[in-house]
């Protein structure tokens, strides 16, 4: 670790946000003529930030603000950790294990900012937020974790590196089938998109944990929204489909699967949190076993 | 005509009904004395009249009266029984229907807001439901002036003519 | 030579403490103070003296490794509580018993940590089961110290029996002796380990014997949950350990059938410690008192610990000895904080709290780093534990025990947040307006803990240093660190990197928050209310029944709390019978009974 | 050089004595207790034969080791509890003084027709002092139960003696060595029940219940302790030393002890009066001593009998000094009673926890004993249900110590403002006792070598039925 | 040095300014009548995206309160509370008659009649109801009225804050009433 490091980092973080940010107005965009609109501007995203940013706001006391920080700041941490394609700012630090966990801090800064508001709809939104974790965490975490026992690497790099010596074939998502599929539902509950978004619904709990932000609060929620986008599917592209032996390839790959995705969202109507949790936990959890199964006791794709 | 008129015929040797109109085969309006409206109400109730639809009133003005109406409604054979009776509009006041319809607190709380009539035996009828804050006499008596009111309290947009037209007649 | 002066002065610092009390009860409860802070300065200065033995009267003690650890620990644990003491004086039913009860468990747990023969084990389990019974009923509930005694002596009654078979096997009660004839006879080696492990099971609250332990945390004195979660817990632990390295099941089960290598005795025992896991976690997501709640979580982590002892390998007993320490810390950090709150406001009920932010900053900063750590939230000591534990899964390949892992770390989310939303956050109630701040002696132990949470979680070089030399004693490869990276199989994590990577993430997000406009400070109730006017801050707090969409999927789970009640109504009810058939008052009855007995054995021994 | 009979003699003389000075009884009871007690520290041990005729044909004292015991703990508890409690006395000073009598001759006695001469004096002393708590029913319950018991005996002893032509022990004991024990099931178990009456052997102690649930402070230790002692001692002495049992009917009967350990201890369970859950306890603790000594294990049999005994004097004790002062002894009742009584409260702890057997009390190292005993003679089902009894017993204990020390409902800290309104009071003198008697819990418990030694040499003479385990107090090894 | 640092703080309202323009973000109050008219100019006929225009879900993250309709004296206080939970800048849009002259229901006791007295409104819609196109267009006009930095109806409700109180308080009496549900 060292300056050198450190700006690297940087660089990645702005790469980062300046790809996923852009990727987000796309894909507006492209939702917009899903519905037969014209759709906003790509850099529409860009200016909604920014706008956000330089507005006025209102705090509620310490713990909104430093939740806000945490929650950014700890999202930020964890996007460093992440490859972007081939490029690590911090060599060795991929594991897939403190992604996960470091990830949570975000998360935490977040949930604590919006309970520190005092409004109860934050609070319901959490909770909401928080149950939601516990439904798509567990069997994205069980299938990784039939990978890490099949291939003996919790590195990110790593196991993108072992996927693509085997060429297209060697993707995880065709080795192991069912465990792709369980990441990509899982993704989209980690993304917060439908069916998985019961905890922002605006109608009903007035966009939950965000009701009381405004101005550089939400400006800076947004860009955590961003990276965090940006960590949850590069996870999903180094874990299951090879990575990227180029930036570019990378870049490509996360697109494809991230705009599938919000195709996928934008065609789903909203579950509610319980019957979110009993899908997670009926189906999803169920391929993910089986496949952790497949792959422990029988070996199957490993080789 | 069948249940209604049975119904009716029931009612009318109970009971004093000054009238009885027919608007409609499951519609009755029965007009009765104050005196007697609470038993023809428990009555209704203990027939099968277990809802209050509706509990409002109307100003008379000219014949100095306020009339109470209420609406019952029975959910077996969807019979509406709307029965009136009638108030002097000098200090009126009515004795409370609450023991009988418990749901009738809300309707007495929103016509002393809006009549000024007062229900005995209801206190939370004193209280204000939906005017926030008015002062006023009770805005749904005839004699209230809203547009006054509105004038004093809203000022009102004052137009300035830019244009005049100018109006041709033509032969 | 100074353990034996340690354990010695703990009865004699007990008993003082009493007649301290009776003089001055601040006194009394300041001297508890001192003399958990004097065992652990003499424990930390004595270091160099592991592997000393000593005998007083009939008891004989050896201090090793991992009872040096373990009591380092605990005495860290009680130093810590003990400055808690002074405030409850006045409130506590028998203060100078309680600084009495206190120091004696204390000393009972020392002597239970350095014993070196079963009998002097058995009888330093015994006095701190006996001791702390007679703390809990201080509390809130009377029925928790019986159902305490009543599972504690369960096991405690296996162990005797196990250790008494061991002796009649072997001869000798000595703790590194007495096991070496049961490798020979894996049957009997199966029985001695499930029986004396029961012991170890109901100390950590491992399922079906966790009941007690919310109800004994969650109600007993605010001042000796923290001991009882973060410290007496861990007695099992240590009994789980002596059951896994001593025996060593290992090697006495070789020939058994193995499940991913481990052996099925143990597998099986880890299984209970899979579905602790997942029912403290369960069960903590509904509690509504903060206590019970962080009980639950003991219970879950427990589960943990347990999975990762009987794990026997680099990573996991690693992770689960660091893990004992680090929830031995944060859980009492979590309970001392709930403590200062019923301190200034008499309740621990969830629903009754809220906004305690704003009045005892220090307090809720205190229980944030705890739950972060309870959480396994890097960086602080928690995540290296539970990361530990979950590579060492993921290298055997365990998956259910790593699902119940999962499971119970994603859980920890939800109901450490609980408090944290619903006690420390969200409207202050106009009743605790006018509280006061913590006060000075209550912040100095949260400091240390604290600061001890973080330590370890960016360094916890020196810590897993010393686990290493256990896992040398236990016979097994000692986890590997190469300056402040650990080396797994599976992976490496450096601590003080990520560490440093957060601070760096810190410092930008701070800086675009400083660069933007200044905020405008509003009031709490003036929140999005769908422009409803609100005057209620009571009213307008979200805290009861937080997560009630996820509770009511299992809100009619069965409960073993039922079963075992029913067993207890069921030896009740015998009690009844036997008291019905037996115990007359018609001397008929008796007569009657006496002609069986005649007859029976008369005819039976003729026939022989 | 005293001669034993003494111990016998001199309370009978002070009974007839107190008969004639009426006013002075008491004070005769109260010398005959502290003359007894003198004497037990100058006895020796031997054979003394009265009358002048040689055993096996002349009646004889035997004062070994194990009689020494006996009279030891009986004459010094007799005394403690007569201290504690004169003013319960109530005209029956007389009465105690043939009951001291009575015991130390059913200890002390080795003639199996003396025996029961002693067994019935002692007997009509407790039919007498159970009529003390007025429910004149149970007394006579208790007097038709233990008339059969006695009979059956006799009816057992005429047998014997019809076979053997010796009512003798010691020649007894060699005689009937010699015959195939499974022929003497019927005379054995005859004795036994007649014996097990007294000892409170299920399912022979219908009358238990009724005498013991009533006592007042000084009758519930007396018959808790010191005649359960003593009669507990003849058990031993009979079963363990004089009548060979056969396997058979060894077993059965041992069964039949641990069947009424359990059953005591569940009774106990179920009950809320903490006289009641006394006594039940007291039955479990019979039994399981009764098993000890059917087992052979008479060293560790005593030991926990010491044990037994003086718990069960402190713990009758006090639960009796409830029931008198306030009129009830309900636990319910009695919540937070130790509040203003802290000593008399430590010492009732004390004795329940050493009932229970916990470390750094006397019973700890009872129990540790009977537990290495009982292994060593290879019985690995006893001790299963000794420690689920410990659990049980250990249970109604805690529940009973919780509620008395700590008042308040469920859900509520404990305060003293929930501690009971009943005027209880415990008078010094009892508290003293108390003290005594918790200190030798404890110094028993510390230092076992104390009692140890005492009680090794009780067992020393009984070698050949005790097995060399003696726990070493220095490692256990 | 002040004209400049007032031109640098310029230069740097003009590039906020666009953002704003181009970013609306909307809270609308409809408990009128005129909420019908939203959705056809959401949805794909309209598509208000396209410049950048959204509902959101509290006045704390939006840009524009948009009023449609008539407003009571009781829904005023309502109004006048959302408006001062937004962050600055915010605009105010008056959507249709009522809000501009109190419409058909000029002379009820209990709607007022126009909302600029109250509140500082940026921009009206006038008619009853304004179709879709008539929103597109107004919107047009204030995204470049933003853009510009004409709408500056925030900016004048803090500096007349006296006078914008005095008439809320003459209308209403109370801007901030308890009633007995939230007791």
């Amino acid at each position: 670790m060292n300056l050198v490091n450190f700006a690297y980092g940087l660089l990645l973080l702005l790469a980062a946000f300046v790809f996923q940010t852009t990727l987000t107005g796309i894909n507006r965009k492209v939702v917009a003529r899903l519905q037969r609109r014209r759709g906003p501007k790509f850099y529409q995203q860009f200016i909604d930030i920014f706008k956000a940013l330089s507005k006025g706001s209102t705090t509620h006391g310490w713990v909104f603000d430093f939740g806000v920080i945490m929650a950014l700041g700890g999202i930020m941490a964890t996007a460093i950790f992440i490859p972007f394609g081939p490029l690590k700012a911090v060599p060795g630090m991929d594991n897939i294990f403190i992604i996960a966990y470091v990830l949570a801090v975000g998360m935490l800064g977040m949930a604590m900012s919006a309970s520190g508001s005092g409004n109860p709809w934050a609070s319901i939104g959490v909770s909401r937020a928080l149950t939601n974790m516990l439904a798509y965490d567990i069997p994205f975490m069980m299938v990784v974790f039939g990978l890490i026992f099949a291939f003996d690497s919790s590195s990110l790099s790593g196991l993108a590196a072992i996927q693509r010596e085997g060429g297209l074939l060697g993707w995880n998502v065709l080795r192991f089938p069912l465990g792709g599929i369980v990441a990509m539902i899982s993704l989209q509950g980690m993304l917060g998109k439908k069916p998985f978004d019961s905890f922002i619904a605006p109608a009903e709990i007035a966009s939950g944990p965000m009701v009381e932000y405004g101005g550089r609060h939400l400006g800076m929620l947004f860009l955590l929204h961003e990276y965090s986008t940006f960590i949850e599917v590069s996870l999903i592209v180094h874990l299951f489909f090879g990575g990227g032996a180029t930036v570019l390839e990378f870049m490509v790959k996360y697109a494809v699967i991230y705009t599938f995705l919000n195709l996928v969202s934008n065609v789903l109507p909203r579950f509610k949190i319980d019957q979110a949790v009993t899908f997670f936990y009926k189906v999803p959890l169920a391929m993910a076993v089986v496949q952790t199964f497949l792959i422990i006791f029988l070996g199957m794709g490993v080789a | 005509m069948n249940s209604t008129n049975k119904l009716v015929e029931e009612i009318r040797q109970r009971f004093e009904i000054i009238d009885v109109i027919h608007p409609d085969d499951q519609q009755v309006i029965l007009d009765i004395d104050k005196m007697h409206l609470h038993t023809l109400l428990s009555h209704l109730k203990a027939d099968g009249f277990r809802q209050l639809s509706l509990l409002s009133a109307v100003d008379w003005i000219k014949d100095n009266i306020f009339e109470l109406v209420y609406i019952v409604f029975n959910w077996d054979t969807g019979v509406h029984v709307l029965a009136r009776v009638k108030l002097p509009r000098d200090n009126p006041r009515f004795r409370t229907i609450t023991p009988i319809y418990p749901g009738a607190q809300y309707y007495e709380r929103d016509v002393h807001e809006f009549f000024g009539i007062e229900f005995e035996g209801n206190p939370m009828s004193y209280k204000p439901l939906f005017l926030e804050l008015w002062d006023e006499m009770p805005p749904m008596r005839k004699d209230f002036d809203p547009e006054a009111y509105s004038r004093e309290k809203f000022p009102e947009r004052v137009y300035v003519p830019h244009f005049v037209p100018k109006v041709e007649v033509i032969e | 030579m100074t353990f034996d002066i340690v354990v010695i002065l703990m009865f004699l610092g007990a008993f003082s403490a009493y007649l301290i009390s009776k003089a001055s009860l601040k006194a009394g409860a300041y001297a508890t103070t001192v003399f958990s802070l004097g065992a652990l300065a003499v424990l930390l200065m004595g270091r160099s003296e592991i592997g000393s033995e000593f005998s007083v009267l009939f008891m004989n003690f050896e201090v090793t490794v991992i009872g040096w650890y373990f009591s380092g620990v605990m005495v860290l644990v009680y130093a810590m509580t003990s400055f808690f003491n002074s405030f409850w004086m006045d409130k506590m039913m028998y203060p100078g018993s309680y600084n009495f009860l206190y120091l004696f468990s204390l000393a009972g747990t020392l002597g239970l940590f350095f014993a070196s023969d079963l009998i002097t084990l058995f009888i330093f389990w015994e006095v701190v089961v006996w001791s702390s019974t007679f703390i809990i009923p201080m509390g809130k509930s009377r029925r928790a110290a019986v159902v305490y005694y009543t599972i504690s002596s369960i096991g405690s009654m296996a162990t005797l029996y196990g250790i008494m078979l061991v002796y009649r096997i072997s001869g000798t009660l000595v703790i590194q002796e007495a096991f070496v004839p049961l490798k020979e006879d894996p049957l009997t080696a199966t029985v001695v380990f499930v029986i004396f492990v029961m012991a170890g099971l109901t100390k950590i609250g491992i399922f079906p014997f966790h009941i007690w332990l919310p109800l004994a945390h969650g109600s007993a004195p605010h001042t000796f949950s923290p001991v009882l979660s973060g410290g007496l817990v861990k007695m099992g632990a240590f009994i789980a350990y002596m059951s896994v390295a001593i025996l060593p099941a290992y090697e006495a089960f070789e020939g058994s059938l193995k499940i991913m290598g481990i052996p099925l005795q143990l597998y099986f025992l880890m299984i209970l410690g899979a579905i602790s896991i997942v029912l403290g976690t369960l069960m903590a997501i509904k509690q509504e008192d903060a206590k019970k709640l962080i009980a639950y979580s003991s219970v879950a982590n427990g589960g943990y610990i347990l999975i990762g002892i009987l794990m026997m390998d680099q990573l996991s007993f690693a992770g689960s000895m660091m893990h004992l320490f680090n929830h031995a810390i944060a859980s009492a950090a979590a309970f001392l904080a709930i403590a200062v709150v019923a301190y200034r406001t008499g309740t621990t009920k969830i629903s009754e709290l809220g906004g305690m932010i704003h009045r005892m900053p220090l307090t809720y900063l205190t229980y944030l780093i705890a739950i972060i750590s309870l959480a396994g939230i890097p960086p602080m000591g928690g995540f290296v534990s539970k990361w530990l534990i979950i590579q060492g899964l993921a290298d055997r390949g365990l998956m259910f025990m790593a699902l119940a892992a999962f499971f119970g770390s994603i859980g920890s989310f939800l109901y450490v947040f609980r408090p944290l939303a619903a006690v420390f956050l969200g409207q202050l109630k106009p009743e605790h307006e006018h509280l006061k701040s913590e006060p000075l002696m209550m912040k100095i132990p949260m400091v240390i803990l604290m600061v001890l949470i973080l330590y370890f979680g960016v360094l916890p070089k020196w810590l897993l240093g010393i686990i290493g030399e256990i896992q040398v004693a236990a016979g097994i490869e000692p986890v590997m660190m190469s300056g402040n990276t650990i080396l797994a199989v599976n992976g490496v994590l450096n601590t003080l990197n990520v560490f440093m990577i957060f601070g760096f993430g810190f410092l930008i997000s701070l800086i675009i928050f400083l660069l933007m406009q200044k905020s405008r400070r509003v009031g709490l109730m003036d929140t999005y209310t769908s422009a409803e006017f609100i005057y209620t801050p009571e009213l307008y707090h979200y805290a009861g029944a937080f997560y009630a969409p996820f509770e009511r999927l299992y809100q009619n789970h069965p409960s073993v709390e039922k079963f075992l009640g029913a067993i207890a109504w069921k030896f009740h009810e015998l009690g009844t019978v036997v008291n019905a058939l037996f115990f007359s008052h018609k001397p008929a009855v008796t007569v009657f009974w006496t002609s069986v007995i005649l007859v029976m054995i008369t005819l039976g021994g003729a026939g022989i | 050089m005293v001669n034993p009979v003494l111990l016998i003699a001199l309370p009978l003389l002070l009974a007839f004595v107190s008969i004639v000075f009426k006013a002075y009884k008491n004070n005769l009871l109260v010398f005959g207790t502290l003359l007894n007690a003198g004497l037990v520290l100058t006895l020796n041990k031997g054979q003394y034969i009265i009358g002048g005729f040689q055993p096996p044909f002349g009646i004889n004292l035997v004062l070994d080791d194990f009689a020494l015991t006996g009279i030891l703990i009986i004459n010094g508890l007799f005394l403690v509890i007569t201290l504690m409690s004169l003013e319960k006395l109530e005209g029956f000073a007389s009465v105690l003084l043939v009951a001291l009598a009575g015991l130390n001759g059913l200890v002390l006695t080795g003639d199996l027709f003396n025996l029961f001469v002693f067994l019935e004096i002692t007997a009509i002393t407790a039919y007498i002092l159970s009529s003390a708590s007025k429910e004149y029913r149970y007394a006579f319950n208790y007097l038709v139960l233990g008339t059969l018991g006695s009979g059956l005996y006799l009816f057992g002893l005429i047998v014997l003696y019809a076979v053997f032509g010796t009512l003798n022990m010691a020649d007894l004991s060699v005689k009937m060595a010699a015959v195939d024990a499974s022929q003497l099931v019927l005379p054995s178990l005859l004795i036994f029940i007649g014996l097990a009456v007294e000892v409170k052997i299920l399912p022979f102690n219908g009358w238990v219940k009724g005498v013991y649930s009533g006592t007042n402070s000084l009758v519930g230790p007396l018959f808790a302790s010191v005649y359960a002692a003593g009669m507990l001692f003849v058990f031993g002495r009979i079963f363990a030393q004089v009548i060979p049992l056969g396997t058979y009917l060894r077993t059965s009967l041992v069964v039949l002890g641990a069947l009424t350990l359990l059953a005591g201890e569940v009774a106990a369970l179920s009950k809320t009066r903490i006289r009641e859950i006394l006594l039940y306890s007291s039955i479990g603790q019979s039994g399981l001593i009764a098993a000890l000594f059917l087992s052979g294990l008479v060293f560790v049999a005593v030991m926990q009998l010491v044990n037994n005994a003086l718990s069960k004097a402190i713990l009758f004790t006090v639960a009796g000094q409830m029931a008198d002062s306030t009129g009830t002894d309900e636990g319910e009742e009695l919540q937070g009673a130790f509040l203003e009584h802290k000593i008399a409260g430590v010492g009732f702890t004390i004795a329940a926890l050493s009932l229970i057997g916990l470390p750094l009390f006397y019973g700890f190292i009872s129990k540790m004993n009977l537990l290495f005993g009982i292994f060593y003679s290879d019985n690995y089902w006893l001790p299963v249900v000794i420690l689920l009894g410990t659990v049980i017993e250990g249970t109604y204990m805690v529940r009973l110590l919780v509620k008395l020390w700590t008042p308040g409902d469920e859900g509520i800290v404990s305060e003293k403002a929930f501690a009971t309104e009943r005027p209880l009071t415990i008078q010094s003198s009892k508290v003293m006792g108390i003290v005594v008697l918790s200190v030798v819990l404890l110094i028993g418990g510390l230092l076992p070598a104390v009692i140890q030694d005492n009680l090794t040499d009780s067992g020393s003479l009984l070698d050949e039925v005790t097995p060399a385990y003696l726990f070493d107090l220095k490692g256990g090894q | 040095m002040t004209t400049n640092a007032k031109d640098v703080r310029k230069t740097w309202e003009k590039i906020a300014d666009y953002f704003r323009a181009h970013s609306i973000w909307m809270k609308w109050y409809c408990t009128g009548c005129g909420a019908i008219e939203m959705p056809p100019t959401m949805t794909s006929r309209f598509d208000m995206e396209r410049l950048g225009m959204g509902p959101m879900a509290t006045p704390r993250q939006a840009d524009v309160l948009l009023i449609t309709g008539y407003l009571s004296a009781k829904t005023l206080r309502r109004v006048i509370y959302s408006y001062e939970q937004m962050q600055d800048p915010k605009y105010v849009v008056g959507f249709g008659s009522c809000t501009l002259n109190g419409g058909i229901y000029f002379d009820s006791y209990a709607t007022m009649t126009r909302l600029d007295h109250y509140l500082p409104v940026d921009l009206y819609i006038a008619g009853c109801m304004p179709r879709p196109e008539a929103i597109m267009n107004s919107f047009d006009t204030l995204i470049k009225m933003i853009e510009k930095g004409e709408a500056k109806g925030w900016k004048h409700y803090q500096e007349n804050h006296e006078w914008y109180r005095r008439n809320q308080l003459h209308s209403l009496k109370e801007v901030y009433v308890k009633d007995e549900f939230h007791e």
